[in-house]
């Protein structure tokens, strides 16, 4: 867990059994926390408090739950333009997310970067990035830094199945590798880039194949289920973590709303879109919590209402939020004297 | 005559290239089953099959360079580039290639391609997605590069530029699409080479391409508001540069501001403003000034970003400083 | 064979062994002119008639002549900078290469381009180019404008091992692999980039596995046995051109030369280099003809006098040729009033 | 004072660098087993080790962005790429990452990344080997652009740069590195943002930088023979431009002349010759006048690139035509 994260931390262990029970409400609370705070977005984008690009993980969650469960504060983040879900699982708060997304000065980067560039430096978030594939050589670099200075840290990566196709996946896998870096390559393979299907941009649609020419441990998860991903992330993490150079990690997903609010979402068939909704992994965990007697109703209204209560205190918090004076606008396109780390 | 959008305009002009020249065809990112990321294509791959209006993968580099080797194939590829921005994975192809394959072979290959792309700020996209690098392109030998400002150059350049027998670029700035506006008949054989008054007048030469067309046209009312003429100059060609109409402009106006929406230092402008100096330095009344987008990299909030841009009220001010 | 070479045809066929034998008396030739021009280079280059970077593929005959002997007259060629080889085999006049190498208005390129860029509409050879990794994309073009216009041809594109590491690669392969689109891969692995050893630069060192990612068929060959080459290229060959999409040959092959002209070769061992040698195509190709009693010394004798007199006939050529008038320093920046394809 | 080469004086910073400073490595293609493709790191990896003067494969994007991320995650990276050609292969990297995070960031991530590259023409290296595109990099809001012309500058530039918290460029000029010189004894905190007088004159500013300083210089000797004295300026860091000392000098000389191996359509002479017209616009007694490389490919024939390339002679008869 990270040391910025400013949800409520798990409830005290009792025994391991109780421990790993509880594990999972958390986990169901983080997902739900990004599902509803996605949904907040859409409302604030139809009354224009957001603007821009807005890529919404609505489906998607258990991806980035997964992998930030296995992740220590030492480590680092790399993510992509569609990681609101990767800033709240990693820690940042609701405010400063939903500030950015509005625009605004106490937004995590000033409201400055917007919903594609969430950065966050106390939770070692180096932000969402909007080029496809741009973020990998980043990952790269900072595995790079943690090998050199001898610490014992992992870089995550997140990237989608369209940023395979890139030459920078293919540098970046090949340099990993070679150089026996601490990096876990995180593909969120949702089937789709925009509007293309897999199929229709990859000669090889295994991608763990790819990672395997270059000599690189490669699982496939269930990207739906974050009970599966949380069982290989942290085992993908540790083995990173001990030496083990780059690992990557292929989750199977599924974005249930179009590619960003300006796509009409003319390529995919609406069944298939509802047979991946069957598989939403919010009602699977709600239910396995449910029949496992971890849950009942009245628990899961709570968990819903505290997160509804986060979400209007976040959106409260953007909506009185500050507009950077126009007088900085050029403050930080270099380091303040005396600044830089 | 008849009212449609730019993206209409530009739509009817990649129809019309796909079916007069079989040898046409039209390959990006999203343009065929997602209609193109702009909408620009939609209905293409219905009307033209999966061949001629291609999807391609995330791959920047390998498809325009494939689209370059189509042209010294034989075929007159259009490819876009979805927007400027990620073109700079592409600007080797487009640079040590494209440009250079004529020339590096004595004048056997030539390649007789078209790159469109979206370029320009103005809709909250933030630092990655807001690049305004034309004036990069347009410091190419080998490259002519093309800047629609208008319904008419957006339905009428991209024929004549298939037709010319070296690459050429078509910037369209993301702010036009929804423009709409009455399209005139083809001129047959319309020029792609010169650029054009948009507004006379004789107090002030306002030069714009692109995206500050509008904001020209804008200052040049607002300005006549105020009782001063302006001239308003659509570059409409960045390269090669119509250097002569600029020249003959001032020559009237005796006094010109640039606005171009990249950054200052280094910007197409400079470029524009050292060569009017040194053609009509003793015609100038005043320096050449230049309105351009502050050097920041672009800002996602909306204050912040209108403050970026260079805007009507800026240009006024600089009118003002030239003492018209 | 190319129709615009202009070496003496193979001597006429009179059964299916003599031509068998005569082929290869033929490939030994090929194989002496590209090795006795390279060496002749050195000399021009040092008595400065020849500038800038030469990058000479003295070792790697086999490579070049091996495929090109696969490839009709409507096929066409992607090279490298080090293409000397691949231009005489595909037929390209020592005249017109020499011309090139030393600057003059008669040089395949009208001395333009120099020994990096030697281009020749009439064989479709579409350059040497300079960019490592460059000219894969341009391959891949040449090959889709061939499947759209359903012309059946091959487009050979040959590339080094250092050009694997690009991005390009990664690219231009998977999009040669999703369309289908006919080309032929020519890997030369000399197992350098420069001064950097394979194993330094790539994870994994087998490059044929790198192919089986993107499903694409993949031959290792070795790049020292013309014989050997020559019977894969064909196969290969024929496989693309018969619509079996792309395909992808690795040449293992060595240079014996440093990387350039510049290059003082100080990352390699001379035992190394001494190994290698062991392996000339040249020597090898010429004993076993000996051996199989299909040349004798005066024959070889007289294939020698005949490339000596080739070379010096292009380099009198080359040396008489006139330089460009300044004044055309701009033709061709753009095409001609009327002219282009 | 010792007489060492270009070549020395940048080994020597880089060096001193990975002594002074253990954050500091050096990485890019051959640095390392083949000492440097211009031998520049030549010893350096017997003395630092691989882990600090590391070879990387041809993957100019990725290394270039590691480079990015290193210096995020705490290391001082020096990131060589081998020539400006290539860099158009890192220049999303560049652009969109080294030159952007910052802003993007609030504030939060600087990149203390120094990226070194060979640049410019004069070596028949043809079209694909001869770019000078650091006009190009002087675009960029974020980066510090550096030409050390001089030994002194090759060997004391560095360390500034390493210690400046954002991503400085450093552009060495291909034809320097056998360039012989003295060098001075360190001056601390040497200014990496200023423009030099390289030598003073009255009749005419000649402004210059990296490669063409030595035209430059050439020239005002030449001049000096007919009489006519010149002013020697080089620029030094081309972003941000100094353009008080540009200005301050035509103040002097009332007549400019940029040398600039750039294309002159969209180079840094554009820039150059805008900022002094906009700044001293009525104390020219003649237009700033530029002198750069014809607007082709780099042809490989040496008579060719010579008449392509910016010479003396051309200087002096731009000067003549100022009427100086
Ligand atoms: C280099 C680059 N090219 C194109 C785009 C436009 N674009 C934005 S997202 C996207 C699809 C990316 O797909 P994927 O990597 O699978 O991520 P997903 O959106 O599915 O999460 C495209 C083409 C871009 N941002 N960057
Ligand atoms: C993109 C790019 N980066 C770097 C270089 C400099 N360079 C020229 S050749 C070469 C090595 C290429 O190795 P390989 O592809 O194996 O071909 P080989 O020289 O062995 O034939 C390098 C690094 C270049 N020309 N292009
Ligand atoms: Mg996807
Ligand atoms: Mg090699």
């Amino acid at each position: 867990m990270s040391a910025t994260r400013r949800v409520p931390p798990k409830t005290g262990p009792r025994s391991e059994a109780a421990r790993a029970d509880a594990h999972l409400v958390h986990l169901l609370t983080q997902m739900l926390r990004i599902r509803r705070f996605e949904e907040q977005c859409v409302e604030l984008y139809s009354r224009s408090a957001i603007r821009g690009f807005l890529h919404l993980g609505i489906g998607e969650e258990a991806c980035a739950v997964g992998v930030m469960e296995a992740l220590g504060p030492e480590d680092a983040v790399v993510a992509t333009y569609r990681e609101h879900g990767h800033a709240l699982a990693r820690g940042i708060s609701m405010r400063a997310t939903m500030a950015e997304l509005e625009g605004k000065l106490e937004g995590a980067s000033r409201g400055r970067g917007g919903s594609m560039h969430i950065f966050d430096a106390p939770s070692r978030f180096f932000g969402g990035n909007a080029i496809v594939g741009g973020g990998l050589p980043l990952a790269l670099g900072l595995a790079l830094a943690d090998h050199l200075a001898k610490r014992q840290r992992v870089t995550a990566c997140f990237f989608g199945d369209g940023a395979v196709a890139e030459g920078e996946f293919h540098e970046t896998m090949n340099l990993a590798s070679l150089w026996h870096l601490p990096v876990l390559f995180c593909c969120e393979n949702n089937l789709y880039a925009m509007g293309t299907a897999i199929e229709r941009a990859q000669a090889e649609t295994d991608l763990t194949l790819k990672a395997a020419s270059y000599r690189m441990p490669a699982w496939e998860v269930d990207g739906m289920d974050v009970v599966a991903g949380e069982k290989t992330a942290p085992t993908a993490a540790e083995a990173v973590r001990a030496g083990g150079g780059p690992h990557f990690v292929e989750m199977r997903t599924y974005r249930f709303r179009a590619h960003s609010m300006y796509d009409p979402d003319r390529y995919r068939a609406r069944e298939e879109i509802e047979r991946w909704r069957e598989r939403d992994p919010i009602p699977a965990l709600t239910e396995e919590l449910k029949a496992r007697g971890l849950l009942d109703d009245a628990g899961l209204e709570r968990i819903e209402a505290e997160v509804a209560a986060e979400i209007r205190d976040a959106v409260a918090f953007a909506d009185a939020g500050a507009l950077e004076d126009v007088a900085d606008l050029e403050r930080f396109v270099v380091s303040e004297k005396g600044g830089g780390q | 005559m008849s009212e449609i959008t730019y993206r209409e305009a530009m739509r009817e002009a990649l129809a019309e290239a796909l079916s007069r020249d079989e040898r046409v065809f039209l390959m990006g990112e999203d343009v065929g089953r997602n209609g193109g990321c702009y909408a620009v294509s939609l209905g293409l791959l219905e009307e033209f099959g999966p061949e001629r209006v291609r999807d391609t993968p995330l791959s920047e580099s390998a498809f325009v360079g494939a689209g370059i080797g189509a042209a010294m194939g034989g075929m007159r590829p259009i490819v876009e580039i979805m927007t400027v921005n990620f073109s700079l994975l592409a600007l080797d192809q487009i640079v040590n290639n494209a440009a250079s394959l004529l020339y590096m072979s004595g004048g056997q290959f030539n390649v007789p391609l078209v790159i469109r792309m979206t370029t320009g700020a103005g809709r909250q996209l933030a630092a990655q997605h807001s690049h305004s690098l034309e004036g990069w392109y347009a410091h190419i030998p080998g490259l002519r590069i093309l800047a629609p400002a208008t319904i008419d150059d957006a339905r009428w350049m991209l024929w004549p530029a298939l037709e010319d027998p070296d690459p050429v670029l078509i910037f369209e700035h993301g702010a036009l699409y929804n423009e709409k506006g009455e399209l005139t008949e083809a001129t047959p054989g319309l020029d792609i080479a010169s650029a054009a008054i948009r507004r006379a007048g004789d107090d002030v030469s306002l030069i714009a391409y692109g995206g500050t067309l509008h904001t020209a046209l804008e200052s040049a009312e607002m300005l006549a508001a105020e009782g001063m003429s302006a001239e308003v100059i659509d570059l409409r060609c960045l390269r090669p540069l119509d250097t002569e109409a600029l020249v003959g402009s001032v020559l009237r106006t005796h006094r010109a501001v640039v606005i171009d929406e990249g950054w200052r230092s280094g910007s197409l402008s400079a470029e524009v403003a050292a060569r009017i100096t040194e053609d009509a330095f003793y015609d100038l009344d005043a320096p050449v000034t230049r309105v351009c987008s502050a050097e920041v990299p672009m800002p996602y909030a909306k204050h912040l970003e209108d403050a970026t841009l260079p805007q009507p009220v800026r240009v006024l001010e600089a009118v003002r400083r030239l003492g018209a």
